[in-house]
C-alpha cells in the first residue's frame, strides 16, 4: 500500500492529486487545479499541494512518495520526477483503460503517444520549436475574438464553412485571423479553422507514432474543448484514419499527475522490495 | 483561389508539341509492363538519356514527376504522406512528393500506375539530395543501382583526371549495369547517332534561349523557357523528335521577333516590358501561374535564367561531341550549372546581366534545395556590387505549396519593381 | 593532471571562439601555418606533414553572436556555415592561411566557393572523396585529390613533403586514433566513470590542439580517470547519431545524460575516429590512406552506401557491440545528410526491434526542456519496462 | 486648402499624415489597427484631421500678440479635453454595448446582477475620467481599447465580488464589446466637441491677458478653415486591403525610405521594426530606395514578440524598456519565436535568472535579428535612422547602439519621438507628389 501525491507543473496550469495505491486497487482522494496566470508556479505548487492535503485531511509526512511531472523538476519536496509523455501515457490508461495512444495537447506542445494496455509507452511525437498552431495561439485568437474559452468548443461546431488557416506561422496566422474577420468570416468559421489546422497537426503525430486504429485519449486543458475533439475526428477520417477515434475524458487534465502519482506507487514499491526504502523526502 | 479563375491558358504549336513528347514518354512509361520494356531512372542535370536509351530502356525522371504533381496540385498531400511516415519537413520535397506518390499508389500523370524501375542510375551531378533519393529509392525498390560520381568543380575548372574518372565509372559500372538490366549490348557507334542530334537541338535551343537580347523580347527566358527546357533536359536530347521541336519552336519566335512580340504568357501575348530581368533559382510549381503572373502584370520579362542551365550550360558553348562520345558525355556531367563553383556562377550571372542588358536580379530561393541556395544571398550581393544593379529576393519551395507566401512574394515583387521605376526617375531627374 | 583540470582545459578550448591554442602555436615558431577544415573528415596526416596545423572548425557554438552570418543564409539553412562565416567576418580566422571544404553536403561544398569570393588571397579547396570504393576506380580519384591538396600546401609553405614525412604522421595519428578508441571503449564498459561530456570535451579538444598535445592530453586522462570511481546512477544505455557534422550544445549532451541516458556510442566531432583501423605506415601512405577511407572508414550520410545491405550496417554493429538499449537520432536542423538518412536506419533498427527515437537540435539552441522531455520519456520507457 | 494624406495600415498600429501643398506637415494620427480596416483607416485620419486643427488653432493663437507663452498651455488643455470629451463619447457607447452583451444567453442565472456590476463599473469609469485627462497625468496607452480595457479591468474585480457575479463573466463581456465599438466608424461631431472642450478649457483658465471671445473666435476661424482631401495613398502591411484604387498605394519599403529621407536627408539606412516584420533598407541622397531585406516567413523577433512578452508579465508596452535597462548581466537568448518567447522567459525565471536580465537579454535578441537583416540588405551606413513602433523602446535603441558601434563604428543615429509615422509620411510625398508634380 502505497499513498503518493503527485503534481503536474504546466505552462498553463499546476495539476495536484492524492492517491491510495494498493497493487491495481487505485483509489483517488484528492485533486486540484490552479491556473498560473502569471503567478511564480512554484509557490503556486506549494499551496495547491497543500491545500489538497489538508482537503483530502492527510499529513505531509503519511506520503510515500511525491512525484512531480510537466516542469516539475525543480519542486525541492518531490520524491521523484517522471518525464511527462510517461505520466501521460499511464494516467491516460487509467482514466480509459481501453485506450491506444493519448494526445497531449497542453499550451505550447502537442505530443502523440502511442501506449500498450499497461501505460507503457511505445512511440510517440512531439510538435516542433515552431508554435504554430499551439493552444497558446487558440487562446489568443479567442481574446481576440471576445470569446470565452468554454465558448470555443461550441461555437467551432457550429462552423459551416470553415476557413482555412494557411500560416505557418502563429504571429502570422494572427494577422491572417485578422484579415478573416475583416473579410467577414463569421467566428465559428474561423475557431474551425484554427481547430481543424491544429487538428492537422496532430493527426500528422499520430500518423507518425503509426497509430492505426482504437481509441485516442485526449489529455490536457484543451481535451475539454469539444470543438477541437470534432476536428480531430474530422481530420481522422479525412486522412483515412476512420478506425481511429478521438475521445475526452471530463478528468483529462488530470491525466499527467494521476500517471505520475501511480508511477510514484510504483516505484516505492520497488525501492522497498529493493530495501531502499525512500520516505517522501 | 486566383489561380483557379485564370482563363484556359493560350497555347502556341510548339507548346501543344512539347506536351504531346512528354505525355508520349509516360505513355510509353506506363505501357513498360506491356511493352516488355526497362525502365531506367535517373535525374534530369548530367542526365545520360542517350546512354539510357542505347540500351532500348524508357528514362523516368523523378523530378519531372514531382513537377507535374507539383503543377497539378497534389504534391501537398504527397509531401504531408511522406513526413507522416517519418520524412523529415526539412529536407528536399522533391524526394518527399516522390515519396508520397509511391505511398498514393504511384499514379503517372495520365493516371496509369507507373511501373517499378529496372535500374537506378545514380547520376551525382551538383546536388547532394540526389544520392540520398536514390538510396530511399533502393531501399523500396530493390533494384540495380549505378552510382555515377561527378566530381563538384571546386576550383571552377573541369580536369583532365575528372574526366578519366567519370569515364572510368561509365565504363566499369555504369556500362556493364545497364547492359545486365536491359540485356542489350553497348554500342558506341549508335551512341554517336544519338549525341549528333543532340548537338542539332542544343544548337537551336541556344538560338532560343539566346532570342531574349532582341528588344522586345520574344521569349520569356524563366517561365516561358521552363516548356522549352522540357524536351532536351529529360527523356528527348539526341531524338529526332527534339530536333523538330526546336526547328519549330525557332520559326515561331523568328515570326514573334520580326513582328516585335513579346512573349505568349498563358493569358495571350505580354505587351508592356518594363523590367528585363535576370532570375537565379528553380520557379514554384504549385503556383507557377500564379507566381508568373506577378511578373507579367507588372511588366516584367525575364531575359535569362540560371534555371535554364540546370540541364546543361550549352550556351558557353558546351556540345555532345560524337567524336568523343564517353568524355563528352562526362563534360556534360560535369558541367551542368549547379556542379559550378560559387565564383563561376556568380560570373556567368554577371555576363548575363551585361549581355541581356538586364534591369535587374532576381533570386528565387528554394526551401528545399541547398544545391541552389547555399550561397545565393552573397550571389547577389556580389552581382550588385560588379553591375550596379538592384537584386531582390524571394523565398518559395518547388512543390511544398505550405511555402508559397503569395502575398508576401507578392509584396517584396511590387516593392523591387516600384523601386526599380524610382530609381530610373531619380537618374532621369538628376540627369 | 587531474580530471577536473584536463576538462576544464577542454572546456576553455572548446569556448574559445578566439583559437587561442592554434594561434599560440603559429606564433611559436615563425613561418608556421594553420589550415582549417570543416567537418566531416580530412586527411589530416598530410597537413601535418606539411608542418602545418590542421585546425577543426565546427562553426561557433552556442557562445558566438551571429549578425553577418545570418545574412548570407536563408532561415532554412542549417546553423554551421553561418557561423563559419561570422568567425571569418569578424577577423577569428584571419590568422588561418588556408581553408579545406571537405565534401559532406551541398551546403558546406558552397561555401567553399563563398571563401573563394570572401577571402580572396586565402588558399581554399575542395576536397572531394571518392563515392565509388573500387581502389582502381574510387581509389585512384582518391589518391590524386590528396596529391592535388599536398601540392597545394607544399605551394604555399614552398617546402617538399616526402612519403616518409607523411608515414611518419600517420603514425602519430594512429597513435591518436588507438587513444580515441581506447576512450569510446572504456566509457562504454563504464559510461558512469568517463561522462559524455568530458568525452566530448576532449575529443573535441583534438580539432584545435596539435595531435601530440592531444595525446598527451587523452593519455592523462585515460589514467586519471582510471584512479577515480565515480557515482553509478540508474541509466539506460543509448546510441546517439545523426550529430556529425554540426555539433550540439554542451547543455544538450548534459541534457540527455541528466534525463537518464548513458549515452555508450555516438557520432559526435568524427574526424580523429574516421578511419576505424591503424592505416599502415610503411608503404605508399597516399595509397594507404585511400584505401583506409574506401574500406575502414565511417559510414555517415555523407558517403554513399554502395549496397542496400551496406545502410546502417556500422549503427546496428554499434548497438550490439556497445550493448545498447535504443537509439538516439539527434540531427541538426535543415541537416539534410543527417535527416534523409535517417528514415533507412530507423527502419533497419526498427526490423530489429530496437527501439529509437530522433530530435533536432541547432548549435546555438537555448531551450533544452523539449530534449529532457524526449529523452527523458524514452529513458523512463526503457528503464521502467525493462 | 489642399491636404494630401497617407495612411500606413500596419499590423499593429495604423498611423495617418496630413500634408499640405508645400509639404509641411499638419497633422499626425494613430489607432490601433483592427480587423475592419476601413475603421482603422478612418479613425487614423479623423485622429490626423483633428492634430491638424491643433495646428491651424495654433498658428491662429500665435499671431496674437497677448497670449505669447501661453499658447503651449492652451492647447495642451484643449488637447486633454478634446480627449476627454472623446473618450466620455466612447464609454458611453462602449456601455451600451456591454449591456447589450450581457444579455447573453450564457449568463441568464444571473443577468440582472451583471447588468448592474456593468453599470456601476461605467459609472466608476466615468468618475475616473477627468482624472485620467488631468494636467500632468500619464496614460498607459493613446488608444481607447487600451485605456479603458485597463480601467475596466481594475474596477471591475471588486465590483464584480460584491455583485457576486464571475468576474470572468465581466471580462467576457467587455472583451466582446470593444470589439463590436471599435470596429464602428468614428462618430461623433468633431467641431462641436473642439467647442465644448474650449468650454471646458476657458472655464478652467482664469489669469489670460486676452480676452476669451478672441480665442474662441481664433477657433472658430481655424474651425471653419476648409480641409479638402485632395489625394490619399495608402501603404503599409493591410495596403492591397484598403479601399483605393491601385494607382493610390505604394510600397511600404518606398514610404519607409521616402519618409525617413523627409526627417533626415542624410539617411542613408532605415531600420524599421514593426508589429510583425521588421526591414532594413538603403536609401541614396534623394530618399530613393537603392535596396532592400526583410524577415521571411517567420516572425521571430519583431514587434509582436514584445507583445507577448509585456502579455506574459502583465505589463505595458512601454514597460518593458525602462525595466531591461536596469540590466545588470548579460543573458544570452537565442531563439526569438515570438510565441516562444514567453516559455523562454518562464525557463530562464526558473533557472534564476533575474527578470531585468532576461529582459535585456530578449531585446538584445530581437536587436540581434534586426542587425542581420541590415548586413543582409548591405550593412549600415552614416547617417542611420531607426524608425517603426519599437524604436519607442529605450532599450531596444540602447542595444542597437551598441551593436552597430561594434560593428559599423561612428554611426549617426537618428531616433525620431515620430518615427512611427515614418510609412505615412512617406506616403503623404508620393501623395502630394502625385497632383504637385503631375500639375
Ligand atoms: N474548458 C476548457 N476549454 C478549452 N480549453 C481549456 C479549458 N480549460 C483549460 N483549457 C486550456 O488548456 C490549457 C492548459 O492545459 P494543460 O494541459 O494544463 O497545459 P499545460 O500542461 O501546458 O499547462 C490552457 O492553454 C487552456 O487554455
Ligand atoms: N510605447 C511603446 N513602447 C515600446 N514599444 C512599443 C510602443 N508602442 C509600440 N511598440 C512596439 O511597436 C510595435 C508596433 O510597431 P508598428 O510600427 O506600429 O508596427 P506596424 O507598422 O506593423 O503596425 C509593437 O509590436 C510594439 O512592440
Ligand atoms: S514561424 Fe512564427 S511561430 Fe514559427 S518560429 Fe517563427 S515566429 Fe515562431
Ligand atoms: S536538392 Fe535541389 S537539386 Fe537536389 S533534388 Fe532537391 S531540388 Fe533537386
Ligand atoms: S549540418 Fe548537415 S547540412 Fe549543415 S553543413 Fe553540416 S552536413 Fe551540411
Amino acid at each position: 500500500m502505497a499513498l503518493t501525491a503527485a503534481i503536474d507543473l504546466g505552462t498553463g496550469a499546476v495539476k495536484t492529486v492524492v492517491f491510495r495505491i494498493d497493487g491495481d486497487d487505485i483509489e483517488w482522494l484528492g485533486r486540484r487545479v490552479d491556473r498560473i496566470r502569471n503567478r511564480d508556479p512554484l509557490v503556486l505548487a506549494r499551496h495547491g499541494f497543500e491545500s489538497v492535503l489538508k482537503q483530502v485531511g492527510v499529513d505531509e509526512q503519511e506520503l510515500d512518495y511525491i512525484a512531480t511531472t510537466g516542469d516539475g523538476e525543480n519542486i525541492p519536496f518531490a520524491t521523484g520526477h517522471f518525464f511527462s509523455m510517461t505520466t501521460h501515457a499511464r494516467g491516460a490508461i487509467h482514466l480509459d483503460p481501453g485506450t491506444g495512444a493519448v494526445l497531449d495537447i497542453g499550451a505550447l506542445n502537442g505530443k502523440a503517444i502511442r501506449v500498450d494496455p499497461r501505460g507503457k509507452v511505445l512511440a510517440y511525437r512531439m510538435t516542433s520549436q515552431c508554435a504554430s498552431g499551439s493552444g497558446q495561439f487558440l487562446e489568443n485568437i479567442a481574446r481576440y475574438l471576445g470569446i470565452a474559452q468554454e465558448e470555443i468548443g461550441g461555437l467551432s461546431k457550429q462552423a459551416d464553412d470553415p476557413e482555412q488557416v494557411s500560416g505557418i506561422c502563429a504571429v502570422l496566422a494572427e494577422t491572417d485571423v485578422i484579415n478573416m474577420v475583416s473579410r467577414g468570416i463569421s467566428a465559428p468559421n474561423i475557431l474551425k479553422g484554427i481547430h481543424l489546422s491544429m487538428a492537422g497537426r496532430l493527426v500528422k503525430l499520430l500518423k507518425v507514432i503509426k497509430v492505426k486504429e482504437g481509441r485516442v485519449l485526449m489529455t490536457g486543458g484543451l481535451a475539454q474543448d469539444e470543438g477541437l475533439v470534432a476536428a480531430i475526428n474530422e481530420m481522422l477520417v479525412k486522412q483515412r484514419l476512420d478506425a481511429v477515434t478521438a475521445v475526452g475524458h471530463p478528468d483529462s487534465i488530470y491525466a499527467g499527475a494521476i500517471g505520475a502519482a501511480i508511477w510514484g506507487a510504483f516505484r516505492h514499491e520497488k525501492l522497498r522490495r529493493q530495501g531502499e526504502l525512500a520516505k517522501a523526502s | 483561389m486566383a489561380e483557379d479563375k485564370l482563363k484556359e491558358a493560350v497555347k502556341e504549336p510548339s507548346m501543344i508539341l512539347q506536351k504531346e513528347l512528354i505525355a508520349g514518354n509516360y505513355e510509353a512509361l506506363t505501357s513498360a509492363p506491356e511493352t516488355g520494356r526497362k525502365v531506367c531512372s535517373t535525374f534530369v542535370p548530367g542526365n545520360l538519356n542517350e546512354l539510357i536509351r542505347c540500351f532500348d530502356m524508357i528514362n523516368n525522371l523523378p523530378e519531372i514527376n514531382a513537377i507535374n504533381n507539383g503543377m497539378r496540385k497534389k504534391t501537398g498531400a504527397m509531401i504531408q504522406d511522406a513526413e507522416k511516415a517519418g520524412h523529415s519537413e526539412d529536407v528536399c520535397t522533391y524526394v518527399k512528393s516522390d515519396i508520397g506518390m509511391m505511398a498514393q499508389g504511384n499514379i503517372a500523370p495520365n493516371g496509369k500506375p507507373m511501373p517499378r524501375p529496372d535500374m537506378l542510375m545514380l547520376s551525382y551531378t551538383g546536388c547532394y539530395t540526389f544520392m540520398k533519393w536514390f538510396e530511399l529509392l533502393r531501399h523500396e525498390y530493390k533494384c540495380p543501382t549505378a552510382m555515377l560520381q561527378v566530381p563538384y568543380q571546386g576550383d571552377g575548372r573541369i580536369t583532365p583526371e575528372m574526366i578519366r574518372y567519370v569515364v572510368k565509372q561509365l565504363k566499369e559500372e555504369v556500362i556493364p549495369t545497364m547492359e545486365r538490366v536491359s540485356g542489350v549490348k553497348f554500342d558506341i557507334d549508335r551512341l554517336r547517332e544519338m549525341l549528333k542530334l543532340s548537338a542539332r537541338a542544343e544548337d537551336d535551343l541556344v538560338w532560343v534561349l539566346e532570342s531574349a537580347k532582341h528588344r522586345p523580347s520574344p521569349i520569356d527566358a524563366y517561365f516561358g523557357a521552363v516548356y522549352y527546357m522540357g524536351p532536351i533536359f529529360t527523356a528527348f536530347r539526341g531524338t529526332r523528335e527534339a530536333v523538330d521541336y526546336y526547328v519549330m519552336l525557332r520559326g515561331e519566335i523568328e515570326e514573334r521577333i520580326a513582328r516585335g512580340q513579346g512573349p505568349i504568357t498563358p493569358e495571350g501575348e505580354q505587351k508592356e516590358q518594363k523590367y528585363r530581368l535576370v532570375v537565379e533559382g528553380p520557379p514554384n510549381w504549385t503556383s507557377f501561374r500564379q507566381f508568373w503572373k506577378m511578373f507579367y502584370d507588372e511588366g516584367a520579362v525575364v531575359v535569362a535564367s540560371t534555371y535554364s542551365k540546370v540541364g546543361g550550360l550549352y550556351d558557353r558553348g558546351f556540345r555532345h561531341d560524337p567524336e568523343h562520345p564517353l568524355e563528352s558525355l562526362a563534360e556534360y556531367c560535369l558541367s551542368c550549372y549547379t556542379n559550378n563553383n560559387m565564383p563561376q556562377r556568380v560570373d556567368l550571372i554577371e555576363q548575363y546581366m551585361h549581355e541581356y542588358e538586364a534591369d535587374g536580379f532576381l533570386t528565387n530561393s528554394i526551401k528545399s534545395c541547398n544545391s541552389f541556395a547555399a550561397g545565393e544571398l552573397l550571389m547577389m550581393r556580389e552581382i550588385e556590387k560588379r553591375t550596379g544593379k538592384p537584386g531582390a529576393f524571394i523565398e518559395t519551395d518547388l512543390v511544398d505549396p505550405r511555402y508559397f507566401s503569395a502575398a508576401n512574394v507578392k509584396n517584396r515583387l511590387e516593392s523591387y519593381f516600384q523601386m526599380i521605376e524610382q530609381k530610373r526617375k531619380g537618374e532621369k531627374s538628376a540627369a | 593532471m587531474g580530471i577536473a583540470e584536463i576538462v576544464e582545459r577542454c572546456e576553455r578550448l572548446h569556448e574559445d571562439i578566439d583559437f587561442t591554442a592554434a594561434r599560440e602555436w603559429k606564433a611559436a615558431e615563425p613561418g608556421r601555418r594553420v589550415i582549417g577544415y570543416l567537418p566531416v573528415y580530412v586527411p589530416e596526416e598530410i597537413i601535418h606533414a606539411a608542418g602545418m596545423l590542421p585546425l577543426g572548425i565546427t562553426g561557433g557554438g552556442d557562445q558566438m553572436e551571429v549578425i553577418h552570418g545570418d545574412a548570407y543564409y536563408q532561415s532554412y539553412i542549417c546553423r554551421i556555415p553561418r557561423s563559419t562565416i561570422e568567425l571569418g567576418i569578424t577577423g577569428r580566422l584571419d590568422f588561418v592561411d588556408g581553408m579545406i571544404f571537405p565534401s559532406i553536403c551541398d551546403v558546406i561544398r558552397n561555401l567553399s566557393g563563398m571563401w573563394k569570393l570572401m577571402f580572396p588571397d586565402k588558399y581554399v579547396r575542395y576536397l572531394d572523396v571518392p563515392q565509388n570504393y573500387r581502389d582502381d576506380i574510387g581509389g585512384e580519384f582518391y589518391r590524386n585529390e590528396m596529391r592535388e591538396l599536398l601540392a597545394g600546401l607544399e605551394a604555399l609553405s614552398g617546402r617538399r613533403v616526402s612519403d616518409d614525412d607523411i608515414n611518419a604522421s600517420i603514425r602519430v595519428y594512429n597513435r591518436n586514433r588507438e587513444l580515441v578508441r581506447t576512450l569510446y571503449a572504456l566509457r562504454s564498459d563504464q559510461p558512469w566513470q568517463v561522462p559524455t561530456t568530458e568525452l566530448y570535451l576532449l575529443s573535441r579538444a583534438g580539432l584545435v590542439l596539435p595531435v601530440e598535445e592531444h595525446n598527451q592530453l587523452l593519455e592523462a586522462y585515460l589514467e586519471a580517470v582510471q584512479s577515480e570511481q565515480r557515482p553509478r546512477r540508474d541509466n539506460c544505455r543509448i546510441v546517439v547519431n545523426g550529430s556529425f557534422c554540426e555539433q550540439p550544445p554542451l547543455n544538450l549532451i548534459k541534457s540527455i545524460e541528466m534525463a537518464g541516458c548513458y549515452v555508450v556510442d555516438d557520432d559526435y566531432v568524427q574526424v580523429n575516429r574516421w578511419l576505424k583501423r591503424e592505416v599502415p605506415s610503411d608503404g605508399d601512405p597516399f595509397e594507404a590512406l585511400a584505401s583506409a577511407f574506401l574500406h575502414h572508414s565511417a559510414d555517415t550520410a555523407a558517403k554513399y552506401a554502395e549496397t542496400e545491405e551496406q545502410v546502417g550496417r556500422q549503427l546496428l554493429e554499434s548497438v550490439e557491440r556497445n550493448r545498447a538499449e535504443g537509439v538516439i537520432f539527434a540531427a541538426p536542423s535543415f541537416c539534410d545528410p543527417a535527416l534523409l538518412w535517417r528514415p533507412m536506419l530507423a527502419d533497419k533498427l526498427s526490423r530489429k526491434g530496437i527501439p529509437h527515437i530522433s530530435f533536432k537540435y541547432s548549435e546555438n539552441a537555448g531551450q533544452m526542456a523539449p530534449i529532457r522531455e524526449q529523452a527523458g520519456t524514452f529513458a523512463d520507457s526503457l528503464k521502467l519496462w525493462s | 486648402m489642399k491636404c494630401f494624406i497617407g495612411i500606413d495600415l500596419g499590423s499593429t498600429t495604423t498611423k495617418a499624415v496630413v500634408m499640405d501643398e508645400n509639404g509641411v506637415q499638419l497633422g499626425r494620427g494613430i489607432t490601433n489597427s483592427r480587423s475592419n480596416y476601413d475603421t482603422a483607416s478612418a479613425v487614423a485620419k479623423q485622429e490626423a484631421w483633428i492634430d491638424t486643427r491643433l495646428t491651424l488653432f495654433r498658428r491662429n493663437l500665435e499671431g496674437e500678440e497677448g497670449l505669447a507663452g501661453e499658447v503651449d498651455r492652451l492647447l495642451d488643455g484643449l488637447e486633454r479635453n478634446f480627449r476627454l470629451e472623446q473618450y466620455l463619447e466612447q464609454l458611453d457607447d462602449l456601455q451600451a454595448t456591454c449591456l447589450g452583451n450581457a444579455g447573453d444567453l450564457r449568463f441568464h442565472a444571473f443577468r440582472e446582477r451583471l447588468e448592474g456590476a456593468v453599470s456601476d463599473t461605467f459609472e466608476r469609469l466615468r468618475a475616473d475620467a477627468a482624472s485620467l485627462y488631468a494636467p500632468g497625468a500619464a496614460r498607459k496607452s493613446d488608444f481607447f481599447r487600451d485605456i479603458a480595457g485597463s480601467q475596466y479591468l481594475q474596477v471591475s474585480e471588486p465590483i464584480a465580488e460584491a455583485a457576486n457575479v464571475p468576474y470572468d463573466a465581466l471580462l467576457n463581456v467587455y472583451d466582446k464589446s470593444i470589439i463590436e465599438v471599435e470596429n464602428r466608424p468614428p462618430g461623433g461631431d468633431m467641431d462641436n466637441k473642439f467647442l465644448r472642450a474650449l468650454d471646458r478649457e476657458l472655464r478652467q483658465l482664469s489669469d489670460l491677458a486676452v480676452e476669451r471671445a478672441v480665442i474662441a473666435r481664433h477657433i472658430t476661424d481655424a474651425l471653419a478653415v476648409e480641409l479638402e482631401e485632395t489625394y490619399v495613398v495608402g501603404t503599409g502591411y493591410g495596403r492591397v486591403r484598403l479601399p483605393f484604387p491601385k494607382e493610390h498605394i505604394r510600397s511600404e519599403i518606398l514610404c519607409h525610405g521616402l519618409g525617413a529621407h523627409m526627417m533626415y536627408p542624410g539617411t542613408r539606412t532605415v531600420l524599421d521594426i514593426g508589429g510583425q516584420d521588421t526591414k532594413g533598407i538603403q536609401v541614396d541622397e534623394q530618399g530613393i530606395v537603392v535596396n532592400f531585406q526583410m524577415n521571411d516567413r517567420c516572425a521571430a523577433g519583431c514587434g509582436r514578440y514584445l507583445g507577448y512578452i509585456a502579455d506574459e508579465m502583465n505589463l505595458g508596452l512601454h514597460e518593458l524598456g525602462p525595466m531591461a535597462m536596469k540590466s545588470t548581466k548579460r543573458v544570452r537568448i537565442n531563439s526569438t519565436c515570438t510565441v516562444f518567447a514567453g516559455a523562454e522567459l518562464r525557463d530562464r525565471l526558473s533557472l534564476g535568472e533575474k527578470r531585468e536580465d532576461i529582459m535585456a537579454g530578449l531585446h538584445r535578441a530581437i536587436i540581434m535579428r534586426a542587425m542581420s537583416i541590415l548586413s543582409r540588405s548591405g550593412g549600415v551606413q552614416d547617417q542611420f535612422t531607426f524608425t517603426g513602433g519599437v524604436a519607442k523602446n529605450e532599450s531596444a535603441v540602447h542595444e542597437l547602439t551598441r551593436l552597430v558601434a561594434e560593428n559599423y563604428g561612428e554611426v549617426t543615429i537618428n531616433i525620431d519621438p515620430n518615427s512611427i509615422y515614418t510609412g505615412a509620411l512617406g506616403a503623404s510625398e508620393f501623395a502630394r507628389r502625385a497632383v504637385m508634380e503631375a500639375a
